[in-house]
């Protein structure tokens, strides 16, 4: 692992939407290998961050260079093929397909069989599907779940969400950007799940959480930065930040 | 487990498919029961390809009539009045289909709900205008008559059951592909893209793409199935090609299950047969037509088959 | 239960025939009938339908064909091609008909004399008012096939144009714009109208064009009455034509207005009202039964067929009669009359009907040739005008 | 040559039938907005409209007003039928096998209609006259009149209806936001059954007075649905203003494109018009698209 190098960069990035201004002026580094914690009050537009890196909306200025290269334009499916994973902040998963199935689709990023192969079951295509059975079984083993089998949708909130980091992790994400995974949870399962994430940054898998259980950031997390009403307050290693002055008034509101 | 797996595999349940039309095509033998076979396996093509679009990409077309036209007549007019060969002019129908489907489904797969209802609908309106309007091409509403049977070598598709020996081939094809496709990588894509279009798209999807493929490949179904129906036929009207087939084989793919292509084929032989069945009716049969599709949609919305299904399990798991 | 049914037959049978003819002949004879009774023709279809079952019921009561009797077998086209052939083919191969009747339209007729009646062997009888279907060999780049099977009684569209153009030849009308329905009978009529005109020394100004479901023809009589014609004609089976002559009398056009021979019937006058009044159209000698001179030889069985679907079976109740009315009726009786010389061999049937020569019908003398399939030319219409809404013959 | 009589002509004439398609889009939208489904069976409306109204005035010798009333009720009735019966007891709540239901409605209703009113088209009496007005140049049927003025206060009392009454402003809460109306305590059953009413009747109204013109069939209501739907899409669908925007517009894109281009192609050009205004305005004139949130 390379220390001191930035996987993921942002820069002056703007968002307006209607009258209100929801991105102003944001830049921000996530180092590379490292877990960069995204936080803030409800509102200061961190979700917004996550859209306008995978290309959910488009910015209305500013720039996002992953390893470098420019993400501005990209299609979500497009950025996930760069390397870049996330989930969501009320769980979304598929819920009519069973487990197997949901994972098997994050796969679709590093595959590349399309509509001919299929219709014709051309052999490249079914090395491939097993391929991506044999790492799907893999990841949902990896993170502990047993019913791979049922319906997503008939899981508990738990199960989902692991489901929806395994359909994450599935797709070999260089990033891996966790929209508040801990809400809902109880405190046990938050000490499994910050577990899990560890063990998932020390396969070298970066990561940018968003979250509200300061316990959780404060505990796992290289590196935080907070925002407040679309506007960057503070941004360092997470000692320096719990004794900032604007962060402080933001979160006790004085 | 390895005997309930094979019994799930494509190519099983499509060889014993295959014997049971056999047998039924062979055990008929009035020449109008085969036609209706037949018209059965040209409707399973056109709605299988629908449902791929509808039950697994979840978008909505209220114009297939207009791809099925386009099959049809384009295989008519090219070999009759420029006298193309008939196979290689079916299958430039499929690619112009192609061609024509991709080049509106861009704009149009980026509609939703009812504007793609809407879309799709009106541009079925357009080509059946054209067809009734252009009648130095298209024969206009008398129609396009004279096209010759299609023929392999010496073997020339021209009787009820000859026909039979082509079409369904084609249906068994036509499934097995399809079957292929949602078991693979982009029937897992395209069944994401249905239940969460925005997530799918953050989890790797090209959902856009995904969307105008299908659309294309349904359109190509429906169009190998017009120019398969103009050369059983041997003439072509746009009173075949109106909105009401639109509605029909929608109808057809609701019936059968959304999602469900075994259900298709169930909901097309059903719906094409079941108007036969209904002319002892006589006035009522309209009546009639429209209470069955009422009841089975509102009692069993799932679909037949699946709804069947589950219906028997509930009863087993009651008596075990 | 059909053992049942075929004794009780018989024994019915023998009672009429007095017990005169040995017991097979009591095996009624099939003819298959196929209409649109559902779909957009319906009311043309369904009417025919009830004429159909008129006539064969008549035929049973004279004694049937040489003793057997005939049994009308329906079926429903729905105005589909695709439905069309389907029905046919189970008349044809399922009840085994003799010979088949209908269907109703064009497109239907085609669908099912292109994949049926190239090689089926069953002279069908044909209602259709378009001509492709009794049409043969390439014209134009087309293909119509062998029209050896099919007949039709009635008129053809080109009849109904000279007859239509004849007429205002002789009143001096030299400028008309054609107005005709999207469909295949419009067409037809406008094929005919461009292409015979100038024979007549007319030359048509203006050619529109509306859907039969169309609720509003201003914009196309707007430019129509710019172009400044001595006459329209209009050319559509159904309510169409009657909204039509409503938007002619909205926009106060003054000149006279031709109908085609699709429009002669009470309900046309009934829902374009006041704005039929004047009207010209060609019509079947059914519409002005009363003013025909004793001596046209069509006269009695015009009273005849007027006075069965009038008083004895009450149809007129649900639908009047019309200038179609008369079609079923001479369809079946020519087959029933080749069938009385010809029996029920499809082959000797056919050339039976092929060979009809002056049989006095509702809706004209037929007399057909291997040429002429249909039997019929300018005579057997007449014109009619519309005066104080009463068909008022005019020539 | 094309005047400016004709254009004025060509305008009034697709201004008649556009009130029509207007009236009928409404009820797709106010049906629309209380359930989120397409009703297919709205065409049936207007053709029952217009043949409930010719049993009562014509078989019944009912007065016209009361005629009218009278057969607005009944298909306002009909529609609630509708409503209460299959859709309400449809063991699926997706939007999808609801409009096929209503799709199964429509063809039921017409081979009802079939056989009560027959296969042949009836009309009604103008009401008022046909001694067409010359207006500018242009000659309309004072039924035209009746159809502008009807549609007219139609339009005002129902604007008036959803602003001002309480029942109107909970169907704009339904519309809004269905969940959020049903917590705020608002009956959206309620809603539902009175959008059903409400659409029906509009619908059963625009047959009534467009019959004198153009004549009714148990089959026209299909033709008449297709344009009325239409029409919702091109203003946005589920807008009030857009409906009737929309409706106009496609009365006179018909007209003007069969008076200035083709009468051939005449609804070819109205429907290529709609597919080109969808493309470049995905939700039609007045219509929002849907802003998603994560």
């Amino acid at each position: 692992m390379k220390e001191g190098k930035v996987i993921l960069e942002c820069c002056g990035l703007r968002k307006r939407f209607g009258g209100l201004m929801v991105l102003n002026n944001i830049s921000f580094q996530v180092p590379t290998g490292k877990i960069t914690a995204l936080i803030g009050p409800n509102g200061a537009g961190k979700t917004t961050v996550l859209n306008a890196i995978t290309g959910v909306f488009p910015l209305d200025e500013g720039n996002i260079l992953f390893k470098g290269h420019s993400l501005n334009g990209l299609k979500s499916f497009k950025v996930v093929e760069c390397g870049i994973a996330r989930t969501f902040q009320n769980v979304r998963i598929f819920p009519d397909m069973t487990v197997l199935d949901n994972v098997m689709v994050g796969c679709h990023a590093k595959t590349r069989s399309g509509f001919i192969d299929a219709l014709l079951h051309l052999p490249a295509m079914r090395r491939e599907e097993t391929a991506i059975r044999q790492c799907s079984i893999e990841v949902i083993e990896r993170l502990g779940i047993s019913e791979k089998d049922t319906l997503a949708g008939s899981l508990s909130l738990v199960g989902q969400k692991k489901v929806e980091i395994a359909r994450a992790l599935a797709s070999r994400p260089e990033l891996l950007m966790l929209d508040e995974p801990a809400s809902g949870l109880s405190g046990d399962e938050t000490r499994q799940l910050a577990e899990a994430l560890i063990e998932i940054g020390q396969e070298g898998i970066t990561i940018l959480l968003i979250e509200h259980d300061m316990n959780l950031v404060m505990g796992i997390s290289d590196h935080v930065v907070v925002l407040n009403y679309g506007e960057k307050i503070a941004d360092g290693p997470p000692e320096s930040v719990q004794k900032n002055d604007r962060v402080l008034a933001a979160y006790l509101g004085c | 487990m390895n005997h309930i797996k094979s019994i799930h595999s494509p190519a099983c349940q499509i060889g014993l498919f295959a014997i049971l039309v056999q047998g039924c095509a062979l055990l008929v033998r009035n020449s109008y029961y085969l036609f209706v076979l037949n018209i059965v396996g040209i409707n399973i093509i056109v709605v299988i390809g629908l449902n791929l679009l509808m039950g697994y990409a979840g978008q909505i077309s209220l114009g297939h009539a207009a791809f099925y036209a386009i099959g049809a007549y384009l295989s008519a007019i090219l070999t009759v009045t420029y006298g193309f060969p008939a196979w290689p002019t079916l299958f430039l129908a499929l690619i112009i289909t192609a061609g024509v489907a991709y080049v509106i489904g861009i704009p149009i797969m980026r509609l939703e709900g009812h504007y793609l209802v809407m879309a799709t609908l009106g541009f079925g309106i357009i080509l059946y205008i054209v067809l009734i309007q252009w009648d130095d091409v298209t024969g206009g509403p008398s129609g396009f008559a004279g096209i010759e049977p299609l023929h392999i070598g010496s073997l020339t598709f021209d009787s009820d059951r000859r026909f039979c020996y082509l079409i369904w081939p084609c249906v068994l094809l036509t499934l097995w592909g399809s079957l292929n496709l949602v078991r693979s990588r982009v029937g897992r894509g395209l069944m994401a893209l249905r239940s969460d279009e925005l997530v799918a798209s953050c989890t790797g999807v090209n959902t856009e793409g995904y969307k105008v493929k299908v659309f294309v490949l349904s359109a190509v179904l429906a169009s190998l199935a017009g120019s398969l129906y103009a050369h059983y036929i041997g003439f072509v009207s746009p009173g075949t090609f109106s909105f009401f087939y639109s509605i029909q084989v929608v109808t057809m793919v609701i019936v059968g299950g959304l999602g469900s292509l075994w259900g298709s084929v169930l909901g097309a032989a059903l719906l094409t047969v079941l108007p036969e069945f209904l002319g002892i009716f006589q006035t009522y049969n309209v009546l009639m037509y429209g209470l069955v599709l009422m009841v089975v949609l509102v009692f069993f919305p799932e679909g037949l088959l699946p709804g069947l299904w589950f219906a028997l399990q509930k009863t087993h798991r009651k008596h075990r | 239960m059909k053992r049942l049914n075929r004794i009780m037959l018989f024994v019915a049978m023998s009672a009429v025939l007095g017990l005169s003819g040995p017991a097979g002949a009591a095996e009624p004879i099939k003819l298959g009938a196929f209409f649109d009774l559902s779909g957009p023709a319906a009311a043309i279809g369904t009417p025919t339908k009830l004429v159909a079952q008129m006539v064969v019921d008549q035929i049973n009561k004279a004694g049937g064909i040489n003793g057997r009797p005939l049994k009308l077998i329906i079926g429903d086209t729905e105005g589909n091609p695709t439905k069309a052939v389907m029905v046919a083919k189970k008349l044809i191969e399922v009840d085994k008909v003799v010979a088949l009747i209908g269907p109703t339209r064009t497109g239907t007729g085609m669908a099912v004399k292109m994949k049926l009646l190239q090689k089926a062997r069953v002279p069908t009888f044909m209602t259709v008012g378009g001509d492709p279907v009794i049409m043969e060999g390439k014209h134009g780049g087309k293909n119509f096939g062998s029209a050896k099977w099919v007949f039709k009684s009635p008129q053809r569209s080109s009849v109904a144009v000279k007859k239509i153009l004849g007429f205002m030849e002789k009143r001096g009308i030299k400028r008309i714009a054609i107005a005709t329905c999207a469909d295949g009978f419009g067409r037809d009529g406008k094929r005919w109208l461009a292409k015979l005109a100038p024979k007549f020394g007319i030359e048509v100004v203006a050619e529109e064009s509306f859907q039969p479901t169309d609720k509003d023809m201003t914009a196309q009589l707007a430019k129509i009455k710019a172009t400044g014609p001595q006459a329209i004609v209009c050319w559509t089976i159904g309510p169409a034509g009657a909204i039509f002559a409503k938007n002619v009398k909205q926009l106060g056009i003054t000149i006279p207005l031709y109908q085609c021979h699709g429009l002669p019937d009470p309900k046309y006058i009934e829902l374009a009202g006041a704005a039929s009044e004047g009207n010209i159209m060609p019509s079947t000698k059914l519409m002005a039964a009363d003013q025909l001179p004793d001596s046209d030889p069509q006269k009695a069985v015009i009273r005849k067929f007027i006075h069965l679907y009038n008083d004895v079976y009450h149809y007129n109740r649900q639908f009047p009669i019309n200038t179609h009315s008369g079609y079923a009726w001479d369809a079946i009786y020519m087959v029933a009359n080749a069938m009385k010389k010809a029996g029920t061999d499809p082959a000797k049937l056919r050339d039976a009907i092929e060979q009809t020569k002056d049989y006095v019908g509702v809706s004209g003398i037929y007399t057909l040739s291997p040429k002429d399939h249909n039997g019929l030319g300018t005579d057997s219409m007449v014109i009619v005008q519309i005066r104080g809404g009463k068909w008022k013959l005019l020539e | 040559m094309t005047t400016p009589a004709q254009l004025w002509q060509f305008l009034l004439s697709g201004l008649t039938t556009g009130s029509i398609y207007a009236l009928i889009a409404i009820g797709f939208s106010v049906i629309h907005n209380a359930t989120g489904i397409v009703n297919f069976a709205q065409g049936e409306f207007v053709m029952l409209g217009a043949m409930t109204m010719i049993t009562f005035s014509r078989d019944l010798g009912l007065p016209m007003p009361a005629a009218f009333a009278a057969s607005v009720l009944a298909v306002a009735a009909i529609g609630i039928g509708l409503e209460r019966g299959p859709l309400r007891n449809a063991r699926s709540r997706v939007v999808l096998i609801l409009v096929m239901i209503t799709v199964g409605a429509s063809i039921f209703i017409r081979g009802v209609s079939m056989i009560i009113w027959g296969k042949m088209p009836l009309s009604l009496p103008p009401f008022s006259g046909d001694t067409p007005i010359s207006f500018l140049s242009a000659a309309v049927m004072p039924q035209s009149l009746w159809i502008f003025g009807i549609t007219l206060c139609a339009v005002i009392i129902l604007h008036y209806f959803f602003k001002h009454t309480m029942l109107g402003k909970a169907m704009r809460a339904v519309a809004a936001n269905r969940r959020a109306a049903r917590l705020s305590g608002i009956s959206v059953d309620r809603i539902v059954f009175f959008s059903f009413a409400l659409s029906s009747a509009l619908g059963g109204m625009a047959g009534i007075i467009i019959t004198p013109i153009t004549t009714m069939s148990y089959d026209a209501g299909v033709m008449l649905g297709l344009k009325g739907f239409s029409a919702a899409v091109l203003g946005g669908y589920g807008s009030m203003a857009g409906a009737i925007i929309g409706g106009l517009t496609l009365g006179v894109l018909e007209t003007a494109g069969a008076g200035l281009l083709s009468s051939h192609y005449k609804d070819a050009i109205a429907f290529l018009v709609l597919l080109f205004v969808l493309f470049f305005r995905p939700a039609g004139f007045f219509g929002m698209t849907k802003v998603q949130r994560l």
